[in-house]
């Protein structure tokens, strides 16, 4: 068991980490992925390093129509974060599954293919098609953008409206592909909103999306973004990621959770694990340096080896165990940053 | 699969950093940029150190590149303070280390004929532009430049315009060098003096689209290098977009990054920069905002 | 009206600008007040600069009796930003009423008394007694702490809860004392929680608290805090709290806010106020800079100085008004930090 | 009211920054701290730059003052780089500019008369006891110090520990210089030999707690200085609470930042720190965590 492999401390050799994941069936390199919407469809980032080296991509919300998003400014940097207000711009289904989609298959790639509807009918829709298209390894449903210029409440927020939607999008789905609820963290009880998501048929779950917020300008004294509000990512939320990630986890340890939020380092990768992620993403962080995905995997294996793991599995949910509480963490202190 | 051909990205050392007028001029060591260099690319620097709550990089054109030397490889930028990352930039010192991806964007296009060519800037605008001078005289162009700026110390490179162009002037706004006013007062008689078949612009938006429109005026082609807020400078993010018509007709939202930053001007929709226009593709009918 | 004073842009002179605001009947010398556990009861700052040069002390929450808090760790450092979990460690109200407040109203500061509560009882308790307190200028009510070891929701969490809560206290609290009803952004709809207390009595709404975050130790495996979750405060939520403002000034305009969250400087101090908000409260950064409250006082002059204001009055909401938008940006690249 | 007697909080200049051992000993100028400075009390220190996503000040025991000279007052203090905060110190360069607030926190309790004192510090817990010794041979106090590390590199001032005191012994755990073995080993020897009234202390933890015991045994007062995590350092955060026993018998969660760093060995729950122990005022029945 894990934790006796821990408390044996014996560090690993890298070599000896075998980094691949089974995720809700999925076969992954590595537990590594991109987040949606922060690596378009991969293309632009193999040229920063080889896209078949991560555990998969997760290609932008695609809709069924083209979309123009929103206008300018989209997007205001925040300390240690930053706005975004693209409003879901795409190409439409039809153009992403004659281009990107192919794309990435011809690459070899893991496809992760994100949808986003504004109505069930188009979920569903859209379902059907991403389901159908050979080289889909998972669909990840985005029901939680809070960018779209809809003054509803989003899907995301209504445990019902959110259940709907995972519903209808299972139907259309092969039953052997994965279909992963991406949530928002802006509700008050995210618990019951992934409970309600998995029983209406849902894979797994990706959280979070970012945080609605906003930003003034000093000069025109209005908001900055053209959209007004927009979507706080980044370090910044990353607290808030890793809290969500815990409590959807200590309710239902079962259930395999994907964990998004300013994951910068191998570290921060490793302590969503901790907290019950079975796998990642790494979105805003590739902004700021487009190689992160990559660099993420060898500290991730790093992080692992000097803590006597050699399987990702072996950590998932440790935090919520107490044995790992009984260590000294005298005996640990060479483990201490930097 | 890493291209030899695409941008790089490596933690550069810092040579040298002066003042130039009301600017700075970063020297940077980053080998292997120089090779894959093309006049009006950028590149995007990481700011604020190790521990730094600025996440998102700063971009600039490329003023410079030296394949070699004494230092390697090295590119040069010219930057003027404006916010928080370019206040970092200007404390840096040699030898402090800067993370640089580059170059990013596409290119000036390059007339296939020995033509004429007027160059524009305004302010640090001129940076791309002697890069781009030397390509043209190679090719047998003839170069002739016009550099605005509101004041002289915002005036970037008029000494080296002398070197670098068959013809100079210079205007600010406040008439303390060169003629009193703006690069678009002087632009239709240089055109008309010089016959030139493509005017090459680099500067702010409003007058990025007054130069386009006096090419239009003039038959000539424009190339205009544009400047919009980036987030990830690599075409992954979709925050640097502007409405530009295809050859279809059709108007798109464009990334600034990756389609550009250099754009034809008569393409970019320059009076509707800021909003979706009606009739995007994916608009909202009636457009956005309305 | 404020927008033609702005687009006047003519700078206004330092000794120009005069800082008092009115808060709901409360007379502040300034809008900047510090925020509640962020500054005890003012005494130690006190070294740092004059409390009674800012707008009002904000005193750490007190509960009815003495409270040891949740174990160490109790803090944990995050990107722009930290959790903590202090557990309402205080003295208890007699020992606040005998001690603290007695300094604050001899030192002739503003004092804004910060209440919290486990029942409804406790609420009306706490309020009769802090509000026949001489040298009491307004009661804050938070009742939004995500710290106290206590599973249930919070009661900011539920808008008939919070309700209850204020209209218990807006009974025992003489009516010329304006109370504050201090919000958290962790929920689904602020809006409805705002005006469910605002109907309930309330004068005014203090807002954000701290975001529920979680922090996991790279060494010992287990969240960092005692308290396993903590709360998140900082300029990493500042996009959040400026949200918030936003919305409720958005849909109750008349509402006095006091805005709160990540302010870190003058110019973030006038963000929230163009948002909505009538007056800030500076918590986290504190830690940073004992002296940020004073500092802010002054940069916040200067700021609005710089733009032709000469009152704090001018700004509250600006940002709402389709008039500011309407100037020409490039005519005030002057103001464009730094 | 600012009081002359509280702390400062200034801009303070880098003068040096030296290697020493594993540790690092940095001098900033930092006028007026000298003439607040009494032994035992540290310095918070902003660290990460200007756009640091560090929020937090880093407190250090402030190793030595001087009121004047050449370059206006100093302050020094002796780190070990152990995390983000202390690796971005360890960087600085002479001119880099931090801001300090000192002095904070109670000092050591000197004794009223003229007794042996046994100074007892642990790897970087050397760092107060020189202007300790200073003071307590000021009032011809007798001292004698026990300075313990895990390994030579991380002892500081072995040497300048001769300077100050009467008699000096050293362990290392690892017997790489002195007696091998922890200051404990050898501190009731010490105590015996020396009678010492008073033991001062400086370390981690676990090493307080068993001086405190040893201190206990053999009838001797203690003044520990610990070290707990601190958001504030100024009193008003709550953060830095440890369990201690005051005058009444009571246990409050104290704050160490004010009301420490310095406590008496005999006052402090030592192996209740990190829980909020049964009894604790305002404690949940049973104590907590259970
Ligand atoms: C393709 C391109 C080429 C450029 N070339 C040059 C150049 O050669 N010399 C030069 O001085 N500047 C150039 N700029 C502008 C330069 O990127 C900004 O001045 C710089 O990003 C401001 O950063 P800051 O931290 O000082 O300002 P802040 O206001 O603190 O920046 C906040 C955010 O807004 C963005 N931002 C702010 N101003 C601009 C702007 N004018 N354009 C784009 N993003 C902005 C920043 O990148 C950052 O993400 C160029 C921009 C682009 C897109
Ligand atoms: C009163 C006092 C005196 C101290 N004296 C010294 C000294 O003389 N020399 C020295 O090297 N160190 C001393 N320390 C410890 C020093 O404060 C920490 O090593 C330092 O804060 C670590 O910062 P970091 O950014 O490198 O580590 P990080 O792990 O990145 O810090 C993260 C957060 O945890 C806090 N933290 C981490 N380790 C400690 C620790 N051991 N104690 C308290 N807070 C910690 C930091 O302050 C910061 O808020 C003292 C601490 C206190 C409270
Ligand atoms: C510019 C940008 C665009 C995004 N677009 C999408 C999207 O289309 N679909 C989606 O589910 N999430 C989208 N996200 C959210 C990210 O996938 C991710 O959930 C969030 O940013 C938090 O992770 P991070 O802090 O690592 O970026 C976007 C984020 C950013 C910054
Ligand atoms: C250490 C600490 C203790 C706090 N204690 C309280 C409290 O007792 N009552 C309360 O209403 N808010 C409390 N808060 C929340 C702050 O008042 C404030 O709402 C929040 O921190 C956001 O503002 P900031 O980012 O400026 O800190 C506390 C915050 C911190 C960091
Ligand atoms: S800046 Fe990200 S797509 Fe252009
Ligand atoms: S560190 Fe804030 S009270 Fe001690």
């Amino acid at each position: 068991m894990s934790a006796t492999t821990w408390s044996g401390q014996v560090p690993a050799a890298l070599e000896e980490v075998d980094l691949r994941v089974d995720l809700a069936g999925m076969r992954l390199k590595n537990p590594v992925m991109t987040a949606s919407g922060c690596a378009a469809a991969g293309r632009e980032l193999d040229s920063f390093f080889d896209v078949t080296d991560i555990g998969a991509v997760v290609t932008k919300s695609v809709m069924l129509d083209p979309r123009s998003g929103n206008p300018t400014p989209r997007m205001a940097e925040t300390p240690s974060g930053m706005l975004n207000s693209i409003g879901l711009q795409g190409p439409g289904i039809d153009s992403f599954l004659a281009t990107d989609l192919p794309w990435l298959v011809s690459r070899k790639a893991r496809a992760v293919v994100s949808i986003a509807g504004s109505s069930l009918g188009e979920y569903a829709e859209l379902a059907r098609r991403v389901g159908n298209s050979p080289g889909v390894s998972a669909v990840e449903v985005n029901i939680s953008c809070p960018n779209v210029h809809n003054r509803g409440l989003v899907f995301a927020c209504d445990p019902y409206q959110a259940a709907k939607v995972m519903a209808a999008v299972r139907r259309d789905v092969p039953r052997d592909v994965p279909v992963f609820a991406k949530l928002s963290a802006d509700v008050t009880d995210l618990v019951t909103v992934a409970e309600s998501v998995m029983a209406a048929g849902a894979t797994g779950l990706a959280m979070i999306n970012t945080l609605l917020g906003l930003s003034i300008d000093p000069v025109t004294l209005r908001p900055v973004l053209g959209g007004v509000t927009g979507g706080l990512s980044g370090p910044a939320i990353r607290p808030v990621a890793l809290r969500c990630v815990w409590q959807v986890h200590q309710a239902m340890p079962d259930v395999p959770i994907i964990g998004i939020g300013g994951i910068r380092t191998g570290l921060d990768a490793l302590e969503f694990m901790l907290a019950g992620a079975s796998a990642v993403q790494v979105g805003t962080i590739i902004f700021h340096d487009p190689s992160a995905p990559i660099r993420i995997v060898t500290e991730l294996r790093a992080e692992l080896a000097a803590r006597g793991f050699t399987s990702p599995s072996q950590v998932v949910g440790l935090a919520h165990t107490p044995t790992a509480d009984s260590l000294a963490a005298t005996d640990l202190e060479g483990l201490r940053s930097p | 699969m890493t291209t030899s051909a695409g941008p790089l990205q490596q933690r550069a050392e810092v040579l040298s950093l002066k003042r130039v007028g009301a600017y700075h001029h970063l020297t940077l060591v980053a080998p292997g940029v120089a090779e894959r260099f093309r006049p009006g690319q950028f590149a995007a620097l990481a700011v604020g150190g190790p521990e730094s709550a600025l996440l998102l990089r700063r971009s600039f054109s490329i003023y410079r590149v030296r394949d070699s030397g004494t230092y390697g490889g090295t590119v040069e930028i010219i930057f003027a303070v404006t916010g928080k990352g370019t206040a970092w930039l200007a404390d840096l010192v040699p030898h402090d280390v800067v993370d640089v991806v580059a170059p990013l964007g596409r290119p000036f296009a390059l007339p296939k004929e020995a033509v004429s060519c007027a160059l524009v800037a305004g302010g640090y605008g001129s940076a791309p532009m002697f890069a781009l001078s030397g390509r043209l005289l190679d090719r047998g162009c003839a170069v002739h430049m016009v550099l605005g700026a509101s004041t002289e110390s915002r005036l970037f490179g008029a000494l080296e315009a002398r070197r670098s162009a068959q013809s100079v002037i210079v205007t600010t706004e406040d008439g303390s060098v060169g003629i009193k006013g703006r690069v678009t007062d002087v632009l239709p008689e240089v055109l008309e003096r010089t016959g030139s078949a493509v005017v090459y612009a680099c500067g702010p938006m409003g007058m990025l689209a007054a130069v386009a429109q006096v090419a239009e005026t003039h038959g000539a082609w424009s190339q205009c290098a544009v400047e919009e807020a980036m987030a990830c400078g690599v075409g992954v993010c979709m925050t640097c977009v502007l409405p530009v018509i295809g050859e279809d007709g059709r108007t798109r939202m464009v990334r600034s990054c990756v389609e550009g930053p250099v754009f034809r001007g008569d393409r970019v929709r320059w009076s509707d920069v800021g909003t979706v226009p009606e009739g995007t593709l994916g608009a909202p009918s009636g457009g956005w905002p309305q």
